[in-house]
């Protein structure tokens, strides 16, 4: 449907529904259940300049309403995804949504140099390439001792200014919900020239087995996602779009239509679904047809009518 | 959503669920169960316990708050399903045994009419179920309860051992059958989310590296899993 | 049973459970369904300076796991509380609590100074008065334009500072989870000579009405409390026992004996019960005795062998 | 946990709940009730409609989440239940009408048992139901469908007026007896966390300050709310 169209820096999403990096691979599994051509973006899973296996022991919790993960961002590597996914993605139609994590400054910058340099090779040749990167900098820092680069806003400008240099594609920031002061955090992507924040993504949170007296998980903590979450990431979503003017994607908890457009009217110019692709396989679709629905029953000829009116 | 037909207490806390439709699936493959909306959030893996025409069936444990919430389901309650997912096992090359502990017997009652000259063998902690119909669809079913199963199966007498049951179970037959000619297929169990392959919690430790349970699993070939770093659930 | 007791700043509590402030006035109404003098502590509803007569509009709402609130403080005020509720307080056993918020650091002073003195002219005629009191800081800021006093560390201290100057009572901190780092703000307490931290306070969220295209809430954000949080919640217990000495009053959607041990293993000195006492009108009776019924189980003797385990 | 003995739809999205059980309560009195254990949080005020030797009973309309799962129980679920809560209906002093609007019928059944001699006003948007079982105990019962009941009544010809409908419904019918001699008592329908008093969620904005729903009410005096302030859920 034409009216439900999304632009976020000069990239056009169908729609507003995107799905969320970590909890749809690459689509292709999903595609079993439905089209997803029907989808307006998809985040395929984190990738790392080098491949990764990802943390030992239990990866998964579930919470009441919501769900714990440490997978670890487990992936076969950047150079791996360029050789084989992104011939899957070069198929399909929804915005095509790299997200990169890392370790240290270097493996970020490396990160988006090769997913620029590929899509500029593939589109000279015809091809699509990548739309859009998402940066991941919930990633542990290296040289801090291991606290992520997106608690504190100062430590996550110099990965952000780095990156924002090696690539012309454009360039999301995913912002954890641990941050200090998620507001300065997005002031500070939109001054480094970032073209959209993604939020959030998952919380730290943690899980003890106490037969055990340990944490089920060998990491200790680990990323809380699903409709426990929404309130929290509906309010710093608002704040967030309150405060800033750099377009939001976003996401924390999304299981309904209804969901999705909360997050619209708080001021997200799409939103992504993750936890939910478990709880329903064939939840983008669902979401679609739900907001599609909404707009015909209210009227609304452009999402921009409701974006960020409360 | 599908209508159960019954759902019946066939042992303590011990549950066979028969769900009305057509349904696919092969032995040692499960389905994603849901009875309920939004709460719990995750569905549950479950195996194959045996498809006629008209209808499935499961067995299962209640373990937590998700096979309690099916052990209330009653005749004419609906329930969500979606499968088959996994592998199942590979097609018999030889003579085969099956080796089910606790409620790991679920998937070889299917498995069993699906190869009717494979031996059981059914381990049970403190009280037996079904062994009749087992003993309806297998040539021949061996049963031990309290003591542990492993010690009355000869690995070298068969070409393939399926086995399905705790982590410590499987990894003990496999051992056992290290020198043996005998392959031995574990039936893993690891907590789910998508259940498709997606999500990347499921990972299985392997010598080659990570392998998905869900979609590459749940049944591996036993040396092919790294047994000293994967421990299980 | 002695074995569960535990002492926080010289307080006794004759078991870890103590009924959180706001969920359980103060007392009298669960005193229908069950003994109330089997609990630990009561931390009453909080109480201001002046009178308050709260937020307008829909004050609770549900969400998946989880409620908000906005109550915004309504109570009697602290003269009335001193005047009528301590006497049905003198009357019970579990550890008295006052709770109390404030707008101004004068108000939160004042406040202190009154309790304080009313403590000690009843010690003075033998009876008991308060044993605790807990500084709840998410209340807004009314000179930093209405921002909570319990965001940022530095705005906090000097609350703080002014509040132990005005009480020799012993000192609890009622910490906010949206604080930006929660670790800081729990040394900072211990730095200002507090005698504990209480956390976690509701966390800041948001739910909109998309058809009415407003925040069902008059104030814009609520507090989100309930068994959603309790992953969030322990972690941030977790952390501020890792590092910081300060004893530790734990709390955010516990709701079970299992959670209240989990709280305990992170290393909470206590738990408090807030939400689940609407899910359970029997909450603290029950979460004792199954506290006591693993003791037994696991053949533990103090609740110092596991505390701050994990 | 109480048993039900049947929970039957009525009217669309209407059910009657029969819970086994000896149980106390005033007409106007509520019960918190929760189906569930963990999900969803908080219990449902639901006021009492019937209660007989051995029983008691709920009519409720099926609105969201939580009604949504009272209306799936079945004759021999369980279900917990809390009460009776609130302070009910005052006692009559002289003639007395009720008037309930929409689903706010539900407890002027129990309430017209009570006060036989009292005249019941029923005003439904769609669909007449349990007008039968009203007349059987109540002197004399009007109803109405599809327009306002507001206008059937007369309050000069009464002392004292019960109101239980939407909230606009109830702030009209104080409007109309403003002038007349006739109290109006109004039951108030707020949301809640604990129902006993201790939360201050259902605060009810009165002229001389707030009172709680669910202890002070969930009746009011007409004239001590503040209906300019107070805008119901
Ligand atoms: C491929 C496969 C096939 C299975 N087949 C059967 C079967 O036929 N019969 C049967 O009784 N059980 C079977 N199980 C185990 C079954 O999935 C768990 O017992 C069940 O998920 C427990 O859910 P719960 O809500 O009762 O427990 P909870 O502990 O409340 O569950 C919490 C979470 O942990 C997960 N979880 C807990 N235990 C297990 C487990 N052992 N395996 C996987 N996830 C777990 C749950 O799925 C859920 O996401 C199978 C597991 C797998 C992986
Ligand atoms: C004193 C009192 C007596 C009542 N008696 C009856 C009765 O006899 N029959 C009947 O059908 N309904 C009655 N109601 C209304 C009934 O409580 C709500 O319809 C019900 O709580 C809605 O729950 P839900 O899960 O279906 O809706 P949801 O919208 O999913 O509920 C979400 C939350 O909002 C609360 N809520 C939503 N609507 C209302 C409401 N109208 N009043 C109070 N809380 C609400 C719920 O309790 C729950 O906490 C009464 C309400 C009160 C306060
Ligand atoms: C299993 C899983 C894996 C995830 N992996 C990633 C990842 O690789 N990169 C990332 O930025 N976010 C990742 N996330 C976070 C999600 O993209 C999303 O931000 C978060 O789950 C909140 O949304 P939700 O509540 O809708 O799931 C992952 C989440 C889950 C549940
Ligand atoms: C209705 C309600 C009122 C509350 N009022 C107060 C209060 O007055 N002072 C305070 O410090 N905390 C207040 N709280 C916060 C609780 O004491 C507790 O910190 C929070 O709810 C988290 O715990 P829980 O998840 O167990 O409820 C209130 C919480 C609720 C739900
Ligand atoms: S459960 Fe998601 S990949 Fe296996
Ligand atoms: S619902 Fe808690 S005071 Fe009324």
């Amino acid at each position: 449907m034409q009216r439900m169209a999304c632009k976020i820096a000069g990239v056009h999403f169908n729609n507003p529904v995107v799905m969320a990096s970590g909890t749809f691979g690459f689509g292709k599994e999903y595609a079993q259940f439905y089209d997803i051509n029907k989808l307006g973006g998809i985040s395929g899973k984190g990738l790392t300049l080098q491949p990764k296996a990802g943390n030992r022991g239990i990866r998964i919790w579930e919470t009441p309403s919501g769900m714990m993960n440490s997978v670890g961002l487990e992936n076969p590597g950047i150079e791996m995804f360029l050789e084989e996914e992104m011939n899957f993605w070069e198929t399909i139609e929804p915005a095509k949504i790299v997200n990169l994590g890392g370790g240290s400054i270097e493996d970020y910058v490396q990160g988006a140099r090769l997913i620029t340099e590929d899509t500029y090779k593939r589109r000279e040749q015809g091809l699509h390439g990548v739309d859009l990167i998402e940066l991941n900098i919930s990633c542990p820092n290296v040289k801090q001792g291991g606290i992520a680069y997106g608690i504190k806003t100062e430590i996550a400008r110099e990965v952000i200014r780095e990156v924002r240099k090696a690539t012309t594609l454009p360039l999301a920031i995913k912002l954890s919900p641990n941050a200090e002061n998620i507001v300065e955090m997005a002031v500070m992507c939109e001054e480094e020239g970032a073209d959209a924040v993604s939020l959030v993504n998952t919380f730290s949170a943690m899980k003890i087995d106490i037969k055990r007296r340990r944490s089920v998980f060998d990491n200790g903590y680990a990323g809380l996602s699903g409709p426990a979450i929404k309130p929290i990431a509906l309010r710093m979503v608002h704040q967030v779009a309150k405060h800033a003017q750099i377009p939001i994607m976003g996401m924390g908890g999304i299981a309904s239509s209804e969901d999705a457009i909360e997050f619209i009217m708080a001021g997200a110019s799409v939103i992504q679904i993750g936890t939910y692709n478990f709880m329903n396989l064939r939840a983008g679709e669902e979401i679609i047809a739900g907001i599609e629905a909404f707009m015909e029953q209210e009227n609304i000829q452009s999402l921009d009518e409701i974006r960020g009116i409360v | 959503m599908s209508i159960i037909i019954s759902n019946e207490e066939i042992a303590k806390d011990i549950y066979l669920m028969t769900i009305e439709g057509e349904y696919q699936g092969k032995m040692g493959q499960f389905y994603m169960l849901r009875s309920w909306n939004r709460y719990p959030v995750l569905s549950r893996p479950i195996s194959i316990h045996n498809i006629d025409n008209g209808s499935i069936q499961f067995l299962y444990k209640v373990f937590g708050e998700g096979t309690r919430m099916f052990a209330e389901l009653k005749s004419g309650d609906s329930i969500g399903l979606e499968g088959p997912f996994g592998n199942g096992f590979p097609e018999p090359e030889g003579k085969v045994a099956m080796v089910g502990g606790g409620i790991g017997i679920a998937p070889f009652y299917f498995a069993a009419k699906h190869i009717p000259e494979a031996d059981v063998y059914l381990g049970f902690g403190q009280e037996a179920y079904l062994v009749d119909e087992f003993k309806q669809v297998a040539r021949q079913v061996v049963t031990n309860v309290g003591r542990s199963i492993i010690e009355d199966i000869e690995p070298d007498q068969y070409d393939m051992v399926y086995v399905c049951g705790p982590h410590g179970m499987m990894h003990a037959v496999a051992d056992k059958a290290k020198h043996s000619s005998a392959k031995v297929y574990v039936s893993l169990e690891k907590r789910m989310a998508c259940g498709i392959g997606a999500c990347l919690v499921c990972s299985v430790i392997c010598h080659e590296g990570n392998k998905r349970a869900c979609v590459d699993g749940p049944v591996f070939l036993a040396e092919e899993v790294n047994f000293d770093a994967e421990n299980g659930l």
